[in-house]
C-alpha cells in the first residue's frame, strides 16, 4: 500500500517538473531561434546602424528599423498619454465614488474592454473611429493647436483618420480597462481602516484617494503600467489597420507610420528574400527584447510592493 | 475657514474628473459593442455557420471552414497547453515550492504571459513552418498553446497558492500522500479558480489573430487536417476587413459580431464561477 | 457549563461540610460537659484534625480558582469571602475543641452548679452558625440580618453567666478553678457567636457587594 | 470632579432598516477612559463610530437623537471636516499613511492649515513623546511609517491623533492585532494618556477594559444595559445581565 | 496513575543553522492534557511539530535527541504516513478539506484503506459524537464542510483527527481564530477528550492552559524552563522565570 | 512599569500603616493600664474606628485587584494572604481596645498587684506583632518561623499571670472583679500574639506556598 503511495507520488512529481521544464525551454527557445535567424540582417546591418536608419527598401535590399522603432514608441506614448489618467479616473471612481449597486456593473463594464478580441478593436477602429477621428475631431485638433507655434508640427498634415493619433486612441482604449483593473484592485487592496482613519482626521475624499490610497498602491499601480506599456508595445492587430503602414518618421500626430508588430504582420508573409525575412526576425528580436525588458522592470516593481504591503 | 473652503473646492473638481473618466471609459465600450452588434447581427445567417467562402467579389457564401478551422487549432492547442499548464503550476506551487529553479519558471511565465503574440508567430513559423515547408494548423495550434501555457501556468500556481497551506499540513498530518493532498485537497479548493484560469485561457488564445498569421495562415477551402494551412476566424476577419470588398467587409462583421458574443459570455460564466465561489469562503 | 460552577460547587459543598463538623464539634463537646461524658471531648479533639485539613483544602481551591478561573463579580465575591468564612469557621471549630479541654478538666470536679445558661449559649450559637452558614451558601440578606441580631443575646447570656460564677467564687474560693474554667467556656460560646455573625456579614457582602457596618466592640 | 464632556442621548441608529442601537443614554467624561465591552456583533464599534459620524462614509445610515458636545448635537453638524479634527479615531489594526514617521504624525495639521514649520515640528515631537515614542523613533523621523514594528506604528497612529490636540480619542479594539508585549505598551500608554486628552475604548477583552478604563459601559443588543466606574462594574454590576456577561456565563 | 505515553529525551531542534530548541527533556502522559505555553517565537510550535515530524515538510531542518514511542524514536521513524495517522493535529485556522463533512471525518480512515462502509459510518459517527458535533450535522453529512461555522468546523477536524483514533492529538492554538463563545465550546471540547485520548496543546493564552491542561510546560527561548502539573504551576511556580511570565512581568 | 505593582505597593501601605496602628493601640492601652493612665484609653478606643476603615479598604483592593488584574503564583499568594492578614491585624486592634476597655474600669479600683508578667507579655506580643508583619510583607521565612516559636512564651506566660490571679481571689474574694479582668486582659495578649502567629504563618505561605501545619489548640 505505502509503496504504491510512493510511487504515484514519484510519477506525479516527474509529470510536474517535465511540465516546467518545456515552460522554460520554449522560452529559451524563442530567444536563441529568433537571434539565430536574424543574424543575418545583424551581420549585414549591425546594430547602431539597424535602429537608426529610416530607410525600409525591399527593393534595394537595404533595412533600417528606425520607423517601426518609432512607431512603436510613439503609438505607446500616446496610448499611455491617454490611459493613465482615465483608467486612474475609473479606477477612482469605481472604488470610492460609485454607488455600491453600480459598482459591479461599472468595474464590470471596464473589463469587458479587456476581453474585446483585438482584432475587432482593429475594424471597429477602421470603420467606426477613423471616419469620427477624420471629420471631426482631427479637423478641430488642428484648429485648435495649429496656431500654437510649438504645438504646430504636432498636428500638420491631413486628416485621414487612419495616423498615430487614432492608433494611440485605440490603442489606448485597449490597454485602459488593464491599468484601470490594476488600479481597482490596488485600490481595494488599501485596508479600508487605511482611508478611514485619514476620513477620522478630517481628510476630504480627494485629500484621502491623493495622500492615502495612490501612494499606497503606487508601486503595485508602476508595475501594471509598465505591463500594459508592455502590451501596447506588442499589439498587433489593433494597430494594424489604423496607422496606414508608412515606413517614414513623422513628427506629426496625424500622418501615417508602422510598428515593428504592424511591419511583420503585413510583410512576414510576402518577404522574398532571405536578408529581408532576416531584417524581420531582427525587429522581432528587438520587440521581443523591448517587452522582455519592460515586463521584467515591472515585475520587479510588483515584487517590491508585494513585499512592502506584506 | 477659507482653507477649508478651498479644500472642499478641489475635492468637488477632482472627484468630478474622476467621473468624467468613468464614463468616457463606458463612452468607448458602448461605443464598440454598438458597431460591433449592429454591424454585425445584419450580416447573421444560417449560410454564416453552414457555407464556406464564395469566391471574392461573389456575395452570399459563409464562413464554415473558418469556423471549424477555428474550433481544431483552439481544440489541439488546448490539449496541448492545459495539462502542460497546470503540470506546471502545480509544481511551481507544490514540490517545486522550495526551489529556486521554480521560482525562475514563475518569473519567466509571467513574463512569457506578456510577450507580444506576433514574435510567437515568427517563433513558431521558423522552426514549423520553414522546416515543414508548409503552413498547418498544428503550427497555428502550436503557437496558440505556447500563449496559453503561461497563463493557465500562473492561473494555476496562484490559484493553488490561495489554498491556505494549513490545508495540505492538515492532510500531510493526517498521513496523506503528497500526491493525495494535491489532488484531494489542494486541486478541489482550487477547483472553481482552476476551471476559470483555464477558461479565460482558452478565450484569450481562440481571439488571437497575429500568432495565426504566418503559422497555420489561412485557406479559402474547408479543412479538417491540421497538417496544412487552415483557415481561422480571426485571420479570416483581418483579411476581409482589409480587402476591398463590401461583402467581405460584412462577413467579417458577421464574425466579430460571433466573437463578440462568445467571449461575453464566456467571461460571463467565468466571473459567475468565480462569484460562487468567493461568496462561499 | 461554566468551569468556574464545578469549582465554587466544590467550595460550597468543603464550606458545608466543615459548618456541619464544626456543629457536631460544638455539641459533642457541649454534651460531654452538660452530661458530664468526658469520653466525647476526646473525639472533638480528634475531629478538629479533620476540620484543618478542610480549612486547608478551601483555601488551596481558593487559590486554584483565582489562578485558573480569573473570577468576577459575585463569582468572585463569594470566593473572597469564602477565604473569611473559612477562617471564621475555623475558629468555631477551635472554640469547640477549647470547650472540651476545659470540659475534661471541669469534669474531673464536682459539678459546681446545674448549667442553665450556658446550654442556652450553646443552643443560640449553635443555631447562629448553622444559620450563618446556610444564608452564606444562600445568599440570603436577610436571614442574615437577623443573625447578626442575636449575637448580643449571647451577649448578654455570657455577662450573666460571668456574674453567676463570681457569686460562687465569692461563695468559696475553692471553686475558683471550676468557675474560671466555665468562664472560658461562656467565652468560648461568645466567640462561636461572634464568628456566626462574621459569616453572617459575608453573606450580605457576597449577595449585595455591600459591608456591614463593623460591630462595635462589646464590653 | 467628573465633569462631562459628551453626553448621548436617547440615541438611535439604524443601517437602512435595521437598528443596530437601541435609545442609548450614556455620558462621556472629561479625562476619565470610558471602556464600551459587550458580546461580538452587539454594535460597540457602531456606537463608537457616531462620535465622529464615521457612518456618514456610507450609505442609509441613519441616527436618531443626540450626541452634545460643547452644546452642540455632533449628529447634527454640519461641518464634518471641523468635526473630526476635535474627536481622533485609532483603529484594529494600525493605520500607517505610506509616508514617513514625521509626515504621518503632521497629516492632521497640515490639514488644519498650520503652515509654521517650527511649530509643525514642535507639536510632532510633543505628540510623539504623548505618545511613548519619540525615544523609539527620534533618530528616523524621516523613515517610512511602514518600516516600524506593529506596536509602533499603533504608537504613531496614536501620536498622529494626538497631534491634532483632540478633546476625545475613539479606540476600537486598539491591540487586537497586536502581540502580548506591545498590547501591554499601549495599555501602558493609555492610563497615562487621560492626562492629556479624553478616551473611549472599545474592547473585546474584558480585563483590558478593566484594566485600563475608569468608566465601563456594557452594551448587549444595542441597549445600554450597564454604566458604572469599572472597579465597581467587575466586583459589584447592578444588573444581572452584566454579571452573567463578566462571569462568562453567556451563551 | 501518570502513565507516560511519550517521552523527549534531550531534543534538540534546528532550522537549517539555528537552533531553535535545546535539550528538551519531557514526559507526555497518557489521557492528560499538557500545555505548551511560553512568549512568542519562544518554540512551542516548533516543538509541537516535532511529534509528528511536520518538519520533514520542509528542508534544511534537523532534529537531535529523542522522542520515544511505544519504544521507538519517533525522529528516526521512516515510516511518516503509519507515524502520522496515530499521531493527529489540529491547527490555529480550521482546516475543512472541500468536501462534505462525512468524506472529511471519513477522509483518515480512507487514507488507511479502510474500504468496509459500514465501519466508515460507524467511525465517523462516533468521531463526530465525540467531537460534541454530532447532533449539529447529523442531518446534513453530505454537506460541504466548508458551510459549516467556524467553531463547527474546528470542531469537525477535531473529529477528523479523532476517527483514526490516534495515540496523541496536537493542537497548535486551536481557538486562536474562533470567537469567543466558540473558543468555550471547544475548551469544553478538550476538557473532555481526554477521557478518550491524550492532548498536547499549544496556546498563547496563559488562562486557557490554566483551564483546560492538567500539565503545563513553559518554554523560554527554546529551553525548557518548567513542566509541572498546571495548578502548581499557577499557583507556585519553581522558577522565577515562569513566576514572571505568568505574573505578566515580561519583556 | 506592570499595574498590579501599583496595587501590590497599595496593600502593602495598607497593611504596614495598619499594622503599626494596631500596634501603638496595643502600646497605648498597655501603658494606659500599666501607668493607671485612663484619659489613653479613649484614644486608644476611638482609633479603633480608623483601623476598621483601613480594615474595609483593605479588602476592597483586594476585590479590585482579582477583579481586575487577575494575579498569579506569588501575586495571588501575597493578595489572598492580606485577606487573612487583614483579619488578624484587624483582631490584634479589637483586643487592644479590648484592652483599653477592660483597663478603664480596673484602673477605678486600686491597683490590685504589681503588673510583671503583663508588661512582658505586652512586650513580646507587640514585637511579635511587628515582626510578624514586617517578615509578611518581606517574605522572611526565617524570621517568620522564629515568631511563631514566640508564641508558646505568650502562652506560658498567660498560664502564670493566671496562677497568680488565682492567689489573690483565693487570699481576698473582693479582689475578684479587678483579677477576672486582668485576666481577661491576658487573654487579650494571648490572642494577640496568636494573630502574630497567625501572620507569620502567611508569610511562610506567601513565600513558599507552603501551607504550615495548624498550631495545635493550646491549653
Ligand atoms: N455596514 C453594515 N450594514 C448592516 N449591518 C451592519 C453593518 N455593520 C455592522 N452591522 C451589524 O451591526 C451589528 C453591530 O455591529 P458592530 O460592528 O457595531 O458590533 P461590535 O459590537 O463592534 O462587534 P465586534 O465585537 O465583533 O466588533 C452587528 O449585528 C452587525 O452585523
Ligand atoms: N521555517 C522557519 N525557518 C527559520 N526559523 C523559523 C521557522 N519557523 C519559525 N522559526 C523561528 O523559530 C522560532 C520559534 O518559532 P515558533 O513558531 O515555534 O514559535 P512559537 O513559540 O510557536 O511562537 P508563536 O507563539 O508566535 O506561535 C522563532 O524565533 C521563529 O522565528
Ligand atoms: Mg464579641
Ligand atoms: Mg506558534
Ligand atoms: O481569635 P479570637 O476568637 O479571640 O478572635
Amino acid at each position: 500500500m505505502d509503496r504504491l503511495y510512493v510511487f504515484k507520488d514519484r510519477l506525479f512529481l516527474t509529470l510536474t517538473v517535465l511540465a516546467s521544464i518545456i515552460t522554460v525551454s520554449i522560452v529559451i527557445a524563442i530567444f536563441v531561434v529568433l537571434l539565430l535567424a536574424s543574424l543575418d540582417a545583424i551581420k549585414h546591418f549591425g546594430v547602431f546602424h539597424f535602429i537608426f536608419s529610416q530607410t525600409w527598401s525591399p527593393h534595394r535590399h537595404i533595412f533600417g528599423g528606425a520607423s517601426s522603432i518609432y512607431g512603436t514608441v510613439m503609438t505607446t506614448i500616446i496610448a499611455l498619454f491617454f490611459a493613465v489618467p482615465t483608467s486612474l479616473g475609473i479606477a477612482v471612481f469605481v472604488t470610492q465614488i460609485c454607488p455600491k449597486s453600480l459598482k459591479g456593473i461599472f468595474s464590470y463594464s471596464v473589463e469587458l474592454l479587456a476581453t474585446i478580441p483585438s482584432i475587432i478593436y482593429g475594424m471597429w477602429g477602421l470603420f467606426s473611429l477613423a471616419p469620427v477621428m477624420r471629420n471631426y475631431i482631427e479637423p478641430a485638433l488642428q484648429r485648435l493647436f495649429l496656431p500654437i507655434p510649438g504645438l504646430k508640427v504636432l498636428f500638420e498634415g491631413t486628416p485621414l483618420g487612419i495616423d498615430l493619433l487614432t492608433s494611440g486612441l485605440v490603442l489606448s482604449i485597449m490597454i485602459i480597462p488593464f491599468i484601470a483593473s490594476i488600479a481597482r484592485d490596488n485600490f481595494e487592496l488599501t485596508p479600508k481602516e487605511f482611508s478611514e482613519s485619514a476620513y477620522a482626521m478630517g481628510a476630504t475624499k480627494w485629500e484621502v484617494i491623493k495622500d492615502v490610497i495612490m501612494p499606497y498602491s503606487k508601486v503595485g499601480l508602476l508595475g501594471g503600467i509598465i505591463i500594459a506599456t508592455g502590451r501596447a508595445l506588442g499589439e498587433t492587430m489593433a494597430v494594424a489597420f489604423v496607422l496606414g503602414n508608412d515606413h517614414s518618421i513623422h513628427l506629426s500626430l496625424i500622418e501615417s507610420s508602422t510598428t515593428i508588430a504592424v511591419t511583420l504582420a503585413n510583410e512576414f508573409t510576402e518577404a522574398d528574400s532571405a536578408l529581408y525575412v532576416s531584417s524581420l526576425f531582427y525587429l522581432a528580436f528587438i520587440l521581443l527584447f523591448l517587452s522582455f525588458f519592460l515586463l521584467s522592470v515591472a515585475k520587479f516593481l510588483v515584487k517590491k510592493g508585494v513585499k512592502r504591503h506584506g | 475657514m477659507d482653507r477649508v473652503r478651498k479644500r472642499k473646492l478641489i475635492n468637488k473638481i477632482a472627484l468630478g474628473l474622476s467621473v468624467f473618466a468613468a464614463f468616457l471609459g463606458l463612452f468607448w465600450l458602448v461605443f464598440i459593442i454598438v458597431s460591433v452588434l449592429s454591424k454585425g447581427f445584419s450580416a447573421i445567417n444560417w449560410s454564416l455557420f453552414f457555407k464556406d467562402p464564395a469566391p471574392p467579389g461573389f456575395s452570399g457564401g459563409g464562413l464554415r471552414s473558418a469556423f471549424v478551422g477555428q474550433g481544431i487549432i483552439t481544440i489541439v492547442a488546448s490539449l496541448i497547453g492545459i495539462p502542460i499548464g497546470i503540470m506546471g503550476g502545480t509544481f511551481l506551487a507544490e514540490y517545486g515550492r522550495n526551489f529556486k529553479f521554480s521560482r525562475l519558471v514563475s518569473d519567466i511565465a509571467d513574463i512569457m504571459v506578456s510577450l507580444p503574440s506576433i514574435v510567437v508567430g515568427t517563433f513558431v513559423y521558423s522552426i514549423m513552418v520553414r522546416p515543414m515547408g508548409h503552413f498547418s494548423g498544428y503550427a497555428g495550434a502550436f503557437a496558440l498553446a505556447i500563449i496559453m501555457i503561461p497563463t493557465i501556468l500562473r492561473t494555476t500556481e496562484e490559484m493553488l497558492n490561495l489554498v491556505p497551506w494549513e490545508l495540505r499540513e492538515a492532510a500531510f498530518a493526517l498521513g496523506a500522500p503528497y500526491y493525495k493532498v494535491i489532488k484531494d485537497v489542494v486541486y478541489r479548493s482550487a477547483a472553481a479558480g482552476l476551471f476559470t484560469g483555464v477558461l479565460l485561457g482558452v478565450a484569450r488564445v481562440a481571439t488571437e489573430t497575429a500568432p495565426l498569421l504566418f503559422t497555420s495562415f489561412n485557406n479559402p477551402f474547408f479543412t479538417v487536417n491540421p497538417n496544412q494551412s487552415m483557415p481561422s476566424l480571426t485571420v479570416t476577419i483581418y483579411q476581409y476587413a482589409m480587402g476591398p470588398y463590401e461583402e467581405w467587409h460584412r462577413l467579417a462583421w458577421a464574425a466579430s459580431f460571433v466573437i463578440v458574443v462568445t467571449v461575453l459570455l464566456l467571461s460571463i460564466a467565468g466571473r459567475f464561477i468565480i462569484n460562487r465561489r468567493f461568496s462561499k469562503r | 457549563m461554566v468551569k468556574i460552577d464545578d469549582d465554587i460547587r466544590e467550595l460550597r459543598i468543603r464550606i458545608a461540610k466543615m459548618a456541619s463538623i464544626s456543629i457536631d464539634m460544638i455539641e459533642k463537646a457541649s454534651e460531654g460537659l452538660f452530661s458530664r461524658k468526658s469520653e466525647l471531648f476526646d473525639d472533638v479533639i480528634k475531629t478538629d484534625n479533620l476540620v484543618d485539613e478542610i480549612d486547608n483544602d478551601i483555601d488551596k481551591t481558593v487559590v486554584k480558582i483565582c489562578a485558573i478561573r480569573h473570577p468576577e463579580a459575585g463569582d468572585l465575591r463569594f470566593i473572597l469571602s469564602c477565604v473569611k468564612a473559612n477562617v471564621a469557621i475555623e475558629r468555631v471549630a477551635d472554640n469547640a475543641v477549647n470547650i472540651a479541654e476545659w470540659g475534661l478538666k471541669i469534669n474531673k470536679y464536682p459539678q459546681l452548679k446545674p448549667y442553665i445558661d450556658l446550654p442556652k449559649m450553646r443552643d443560640i450559637a449553635t443555631e447562629m452558625v448553622k444559620d450563618a452558614v446556610d444564608s452564606f451558601l444562600d445568599r440570603d440578606v436577610d436571614k442574615s440580618r437577623e443573625i447578626i441580631e442575636k449575637d448580643e443575646i449571647v451577649d448578654n447570656l455570657e455577662i450573666q453567666v460571668i456574674r453567676e460564677l463570681m457569686t460562687y467564687i465569692v461563695e468559696d474560693a475553692h471553686n475558683i478553678k471550676t468557675a474560671l474554667r466555665l468562664l472560658y467556656v461562656a467565652r468560648a460560646y461568645e466567640r462561636i457567636a461572634d464568628q456566626a455573625t462574621n459569616v453572617a456579614e459575608l453573606a450580605i457582602f457576597t449577595a449585595t457587594g455591600e459591608v456591614v457596618k463593623h460591630r462595635r466592640i462589646k464590653e | 470632579m467628573n465633569q462631562v464632556l459628551l453626553s448621548v442621548k436617547d440615541l438611535n441608529f439604524f443601517y437602512g432598516e435595521t437598528q443596530i442601537l437601541h435609545n442609548i443614554d450614556l455620558d462621556i467624561y472629561k479625562n476619565r477612559t470610558t471602556a464600551l465591552i459587550g458580546p461580538s456583533g452587539c454594535g460597540k464599534t457602531t456606537f463608537l463610530r457616531c462620535f465622529n459620524r464615521m457612518h456618514d462614509l456610507y450609505r442609509n445610515n441613519r441616527y436618531e437623537g443626540e450626541i452634545l458636545y460643547k452644546g452642540e448635537n455632533i449628529l447634527k453638524v454640519k461641518d464634518l471636516i471641523e468635526l473630526r479634527s476635535k474627536i481622533g479615531m485609532v483603529f484594529q489594526r494600525p493605520t500607517p499613511f505610506p509616508m514617513s514617521i514625521f509626515d504621518n504624525v503632521a497629516y492632521g495639521l497640515k490639514l488644519k492649515g498650520v503652515k509654521d514649520k517650527k511649530k509643525i515640528r514642535e507639536r510632532v515631537e510633543k505628540a510623539l513623546v504623548g505618545a511613548a515614542l519619540w525615544d523609539e523613533v527620534k533618530d528616523k523621523l524621516y523613515s517610512p511609517a511602514l518600516d516600524l514594528s506593529g506596536g509602533q506604528q499603533q504608537r504613531m497612529v496614536i501620536a498622529r491623533a494626538l497631534a491634532v490636540e483632540p478633546d476625545i480619542i475613539l479606540f476600537d479594539e486598539p491591540t487586537s492585532a497586536l502581540d502580548p508585549i506591545a498590547t501591554s505598551k499601549i495599555e501602558e500608554l493609555l492610563s497615562n494618556l487621560k492626562k492629556i486628552t479624553t478616551i473611549l475604548i472599545v474592547t473585546h477583552n474584558m480585563q483590558q477594559a478593566a484594566r485600563v478604563s475608569d468608566f465601563t459601559a456594557f452594551i448587549y443588543k444595542g441597549h445600554l444595559i450597564e454604566f458604572e466606574e469599572t472597579e465597581k462594574l467587575f466586583t459589584n454590576p447592578k444588573e444581572e445581565l452584566t454579571e452573567r456577561y463578566i462571569t462568562g456565563r453567556f451563551g
